[in-house]
């Protein structure tokens, strides 16, 4: 991934100043935006609008979820952790926080997984309702995300014992953030208008 | 310099071929399904609106178009180079620009508004006569709760009074039109949708659905049948007589009262001569004997299904297969032989009925007036 | 296309430009050079161009008669939808973004786009997509719910087989290649201008690409989730679109529209950036009022976000959402004429050369006035109760659409097609392609207007005898089959110019961006000095360019190596589809693995050898 | 007005922790509010304001968006704000409809 842009920067200093791939990720950030946008409508179009249970009220667990969004809060304070230590090249701490990054993302997921085979347990599955179908779809959609970031994360994690990522790589390392955040920002809304706006 | 007129000759084609277009454009009448032949209030309103919005298109089309021939014709270079002053913009030439174009908007916005608030809300007229329309694929049903009718792609409206109908789907989404009567409102299914206008004159208007509804959606028709209020009063005495020869099968209706008594046209006791009460018995076992009643009602019969049109009276109704063919026995029988062939996808099947029991069936449905 | 090509380009750009097309197959395949990608993406929609005009053909021999019988209403359905999603998502987008590859790198002097392979796999994406989405019509018929593919007329329970599927994963597939074209547009727009190029000093019509490229990248996101609810529909059994059940069926109308009318506008942009370039080149000035026309260009894609229940006055959204819509979406008719009145003010005072692209841009104007008119009378709700779904938006949009966007395009092959090829396109043929096609525009849609305001309803595979729509539908029969004609006489204009047509040289309009200060066809690397801007038009101000930006003393510059990674992702995500219309879970997966594989082939694989 | 671009012009480290903080608190806060009765009548705006503060506070420190270009920031807040307005316009279509096409 690393070597995505070389050639245009080196063509061209950039016009801005501006790495290529950083913009790329924030112009696909705002594109994630109408994503997220056009799903969370659904699921409050569809709000209140299942004809049979279980609806959400019986099922959530807001103590529980409550958890996995603290440590995913805490995975983006690792993140920065990692991106900072990567930045002065301090490789033996930039190791340790990606892959505490990871993990926690993995907890995350667990966390998700758990969440779901509970819900489906107690009756409620992807067709059973609206409810079932705009929940399972959002949230399955972020918990994707978070996946692919997971897959990203470690990815960074083997190529920095390899000590194929060093400082020169911090771009990377930003970039892989900028994604990270951004998913964990997704969920600081659907805890909000999902679980304490039910 | 050889040729000064040619730009101008090469546009020649155009202008004969726009005033041609225009003038062909206009012609193959009569329209009976015209949008610019408005014969509601609900209608009228929308054409008006429709004319002064024209109007100011036509204004702002022949200064703009005006002016890009103009400029094209002015300053087509003829020798050569011209010289060229690069003017690179005018702020109050941009400005008024802007706000020419912003004021006739205003002027289009306001009857605009005005006629949305007009005909986008529900009816406020208490005498307004309800009529339910469903849409399903690919006919219409209509029910009029006041007088417990129950017809199909034929709807007949009193002339002069309200008429207020409510939209709902059967299956897929459709859409509502009789451009005569007014704009068009999408019948959704999970929703009620609502329309209501006042027609103005008698005759007889066609319409068709109007959002795409799947194979046959191009057959989709439906006819509106204006009328006195004294003929509306007719029909409906008609169509709320059980239908022709279940009399004896059934319990009497219910007595009429809407003034029915005066032209009841088909009294009950048996004045029907012997052939004709072959036919309807005849008819009536093929009926009752070739799965039709699974779909089709016919009040007063056992025949009580529900997926496909109530044929109580359907040998009054002006056409078939939602008002695609006249009715007539020859085109009854032809849909008999198989409804797919007239209606590409029809959900009533091919019933592989023999000839005798397709003109049987024929004799009896058209005797259902 | 590599470094050791450099020995035999010193002799100046004549000997430079024989390369730029040179190797063979694998190397197309595996290139990553933006203009050999623009020609691709050029060829591929040209060819669904006919594919879909074929399709019209037959959908207006069909309606020539009434009650006509030739073409029964299962195969009519498919054409029109079809027809549809081939002209928006096969042909006009791809002809779009086939100018953007070739012409926004050279107009903002730069050498590529910034990421060349993501560039490479934006087409294939869209190249395989086309087919797959294409190929339907051998496996069980094409789509056929219209390419607005209204819920619930697409649920398995009314369109159950594989159709929809296709287009289900067709459009997706398709989105995906439009929302990576589209941030490497905005990225190389936004980093990889020329030295001097400030944001106010790009061509217009690379404005008009950066515009459409954000609502591309903010308009995809909205279809595909209404697609992936449609796709759980019929795959899962959810019920997102199931009244029965409690769904909506208007939510994916308004999930469809939030896409569909900014779509309207990622169609006609880039066609107005065309114009804008084009006009001031024949007319010797500059373009009249830049700012304005560059605002109103972002204003138009901004109002485009708040139009969408235009498209459905006649759901019964209640007097106040009709009374917003039409408001905001008669909004739009102002910056849009904005853009007119300077258009024919850049004209105005100038000295215009007659010349064919000019031909296409003032046609362009003239039709698009027409579409924009008519498109002003269905803002106004009430009035559009009558007119929405009848022959009149059929009309409507083929005013936008083909006089306008069809036009401008036309309009931007004559100008451009020297620059790309190195040939001019004959000028007789060409304006009698032109005038063919305007005449037979207009004769065939022209007296739609008219049949849907006397009642016909569009999407109808026939209509009967009697209501008076006979003469104008043979008129428009007929002005369709003259207007397929018009398109082979360009064809023809075409074949015969590549192989006899005078020889451009590097600006052979006296252009003043940059794309006209290097060879025809340009050499690989394009500029082998970047050029510095000091003004809008470069070509025109005194001095000029700093420098010689073909100085052959210059050293040659790297260019990224081809990859073949673009290409096997590209076709990974394809088997995926593939394997969800065939409901096969093990192709689905090796299709994942294939694009596991090449995402970190690709990730790993250096920009440069 | 931040200065543009200076590289690694970053929050320190003590910064991301403060952050994180308060990140954490904010989210107790809102499961806390979520829990008493009293605040039920404010319950929705009251949790927006909270979650649209945790929002800020990771796209502006951990994305970094207050100290880096204009640029990167454009490229967020337009298309957040795109979005958001698109989602508040539904919202209010459908509110309609609840009233009007539910009762069917």
């Amino acid at each position: 991934m690393s070597e995505t842009a070389a050639a245009s920067a080196e063509m061209h200093h950039t016009s801005t100043g501006l790495p290529n791939r950083k913009l790329l990720m924030w112009a696909f950030i705002g594109s994630e935006c109408m994503l997220f946008g056009s799903l969370i409508i659904t699921y409050l179009v569809y709000r209140g609008r299942s004809i049979v249970g279980p609806y959400p009220e019986e099922l959530l667990n807001i103590p529980f979820i409550t958890v996995t969004t603290f440590v995913l809060l805490m995975s983006s304070l690792t993140m920065v952790l990692a991106l900072a230590a990567v930045q002065r090249n301090d490789m033996r701490q930039g190791k340790l926080w990606l892959l505490m990054t990871a993990l926690l993302g993995l907890v995350f997921l667990s966390g998700q997984v758990y969440e779901f085979s509970h819900f489906v347990h107690e009756g409620l599955g992807l067709t059973t309702n609206l409810f079932g179908a705009s929940f399972f779809l959002l949230t399955g959609t972020h918990g994707a995300h978070v996946f692919v970031g997971v897959i990203w994360l470690t990815t960074l994690f083997v190529l920095a014992v390899r000590g194929k990522l060093t400082s020169a790589n911090a771009e990377t390392v930003e970039i892989t953030g900028l994604y990270w955040h951004f998913v964990d920002v997704v969920w600081i809304v659907l805890f909000t208008i999902i679980y304490l706006l039910v | 310099m050889r040729h000064p007129w040619r730009p101008l000759k090469s546009a020649l084609p155009i202008f004969a071929i726009v005033a041609l277009t225009g003038l062909l454009s206009g012609c193959g009448g009569p329209f009976p399904q015209s949008a610019l032949r408005p014969a509601s209030d609900f209608a009228t309103s929308l054409d008006d609106l429709f004319r002064g919005i024209f109007f100011w298109a036509v204004i702002v089309f022949v200064l703009v178009e005006g002016a890009l021939l103009v400029a094209v014709f002015r300053f087509r270079d003829r020798e050569g180079k011209r010289d060229v002053k690069h003017v690179h913009g005018n702020t109050i030439l941009e400005i008024s620009w802007t706000l020419a174009p912003a004021l006739i908007l205003v002027l289009i916005a306001v009857p605009t508004i005005r006629t949305i608030w007009e005909v986008d809300r529900p009816t406020t007229d208490p005498d307004a006569l309800l009529i339910e329309a469903v849409g399903r694929q690919w006919w219409w049903e209509f029910r009029y709760p006041e007088f417990g009718i129950v017809t199909a792609n034929e709807i007949h409206v009193p002339v002069g009074r309200t008429i207020d109908i409510r939209l709902t789907s059967a299956d897929v989404i459709h859409s509502f039109w009789f451009p005569r009567a007014g704009g068009k409102r999408d019948v959704i299914p999970g929703h009620e949708n609502q329309l209501w206008f006042k027609m103005d004159s008698v005759g007889v208007f066609p319409g068709q659905c109007a959002e795409f509804c799947g194979m046959s959606h191009a057959l989709m028709k439906m006819e509106m049948v204006s009328e006195s209020a004294e003929d509306f009063e007719a029909w409906v005495a008609l169509q709320q007589q059980p239908a022709l020869g279940t009399g004896d099968t059934a319990p009497p209706a219910e007595p009429q009262e809407v003034g029915a008594g005066e032209e009841m046209p088909e009294p009950r006791a048996d004045p029907l001569d012997a052939e004709l009460r072959a036919v309807l018995d005849a008819g009536n076992q093929a009926f009752l004997g070739s799965g039709c009643i699974a779909c089709h009602r016919i009040e007063g019969t056992v025949a009580a299904g529900v997926l496909g049109p109530d044929l109580t009276h359907v040998g009054s109704r002006r056409k078939i297969a939602a008002g695609i063919l006249d009715n007539t026995p020859e085109n009854m029988a032809n849909w008999l032989r198989d409804p797919s062939a007239l209606k590409p996808g029809s959900l009533m099947p091919t019933l592989n009925l023999d000839e005798d029991t397709i003109r049987t069936l024929v004799a009896y449905l058209e005797s259902l007036k | 296309m590599s470094v050791t090509e450099a020995s035999h380009d010193t002799a100046g750009m004549t000997a430079v430009h024989e390369g730029t097309y040179s190797g063979g197959l694998w190397s197309w395949v595996t290139t990553v050079d933006h203009k050999r990608i623009g020609i691709m993406y050029a060829v591929f929609a040209f060819f669904f161009f006919l594919v879909g005009g074929l399709e019209a053909l037959l959908i207006r021999i069909q309606l020539g008669s009434p009650e006509s019988t030739l073409i029964d209403p299962d195969l009519y359905n498919q054409l029109f939808t079809m027809h549809g999603t081939t002209m928006v998502f096969l042909a006009v987008m791809p002809l779009s973004a086939a100018f953007f590859n070739f012409m926004v790198p050279l107009q903002i002097g730069a050498r590529d786009v910034a990421f060349p392979r993501l560039n490479a796999f934006s087409l294939w994406v869209f190249v395989f997509g086309a087919f797959f989405l294409n190929s339907s019509f051998l496996f069980g018929g094409a789509p056929d719910a219209g390419w607005f593919g209204y819920a619930n007329l697409t649920s398995t329970q009314y369109s159950p087989g594989v159709r929809i599927d296709f287009w289900v994963l067709g459009l997706q597939i398709l989105g995906v290649s439009s929302i990576a074209a589209a941030l490497n547009f905005i990225v190389t727009i936004i980093n990889l201008r020329a030295p001097g190029m400030s944001l106010m000093r790009m061509p217009l019509f690379t404005w008009m690409t950066f515009v459409t490229s954000f609502l591309l990248i903010l308009a995809f996101p909205a279809i595909t989730v209404g697609l992936v609810l449609l796709m759980f529909d019929r795959t899962f059994g959810t019920a997102f679109f199931n009244p029965a059940a409690g769904g909506d069926v208007l939510l994916w109308q308004h999930l469809f529209w939030i896409f569909g009318h900014p779509e309207v506008y990622i169609l006609l942009l880039p066609g107005l950036g065309i114009i804008s370039e084009v006009i001031p080149t024949f007319s010797r000035k500059p373009l009249f009022g830049y700012p304005f026309v560059v605002y109103s260009g972002i204003l138009i894609a901004f109002l485009g976000f708040g139009v969408w229940a235009h498209h459905m006055f006649a759901v019964g959204l209640g007097p106040i959402g009709n009374t917003v819509f039409s408001a905001t979406t008669m909004l739009i008719a102002i910056p849009t004429g904005v853009k007119i009145f300077n258009w024919i003010a850049t004209m105005w005072g100038g000295s215009l050369r007659l010349k064919t692209p000019l031909y296409f841009a003032v046609g362009f104007i003239a039709m698009f006035i027409i579409g924009g008119l008519s498109g002003v009378m269905h803002s106004s709700a009430a009035a559009d109760l009558q007119q929405t779904d009848s022959y009149f938006v059929v009309a409507h949009i083929h005013y936008v659409l083909f006089g306008g966007v069809i036009f401008a395009l036309f309009s931007g092959i004559y100008y451009w097609f020297p620059k790309i090829t190195g040939k001019m396109l004959s000028e007789r043929i060409g304006k009698a392609h032109f005038w063919l096609m305007l005449i037979a525009f207009n004769l065939t849609f022209f007296p739609q207007h008219y049949l849907g305001m006397h009642g016909m309803p569009r999407r109808t595979f026939t209509y009967q005898e009697g209501l008076g729509f006979e003469a104008m539908n043979l008129m428009s029969t007929i002005g369709s089959l003259v207007l397929g004609f018009s398109i082979l006489i360009f064809l023809w204009n075409v074949l015969h110019s590549l192989r006899k047509g005078e020889s451009a040289g590097p600006d052979p309009w006296g252009g003043a961006t940059l794309e006209w200060a290097i060879a025809s066809p340009p050499p690989h690397y394009n500029f082998r000095v970047e050029p510095a801007v000091h003004s809008r038009d470069p070509l025109w101000s005194e001095g000029g360019l700093d420098v010689d930006v073909n100085d052959p003393a210059a050293p040659e510059p790297h260019m990224p190596s081809p990859s073949l990674w673009p290409c096997i992702l590209a076709f990974g995500l394809v088997v995926v589809a593939i394997g969800a219309v065939a409901k096969t879970l093990p192709v689905v997966l090796a299709g994942a693995g294939v694009v596991v594989v090449a995402i970190y082939g690709w990730a790993f694989q250096p920009l440069e050898r | 007005m931040e200065n543009s671009v200076t590289e690694h012009d970053h929050a320190s480290v003590k910064t991301y922790l403060v952050v994180a903080a308060v990140l954490g608190i904010i989210t107790a806060v809102e499961v806390a509010i979520f829990y008493i009765d009293a605040l039920r009548p404010v319950l929705v705006p009251l949790l927006l304001t909270l979650s649209a503060a945790k929002f800020t506070l990771v796209v502006s420190f951990f994305m970094h968006l207050k100290y880096d270009s204009k640029i990167f920031r454009g490229l967020f807040v337009g298309p957040l704000a795109v979005a958001v307005l698109i989602i508040l316009a539904m919202l209010a279509l459908f509110g309609v409809f609840g009233g009007g096409g539910g009762a069917a």
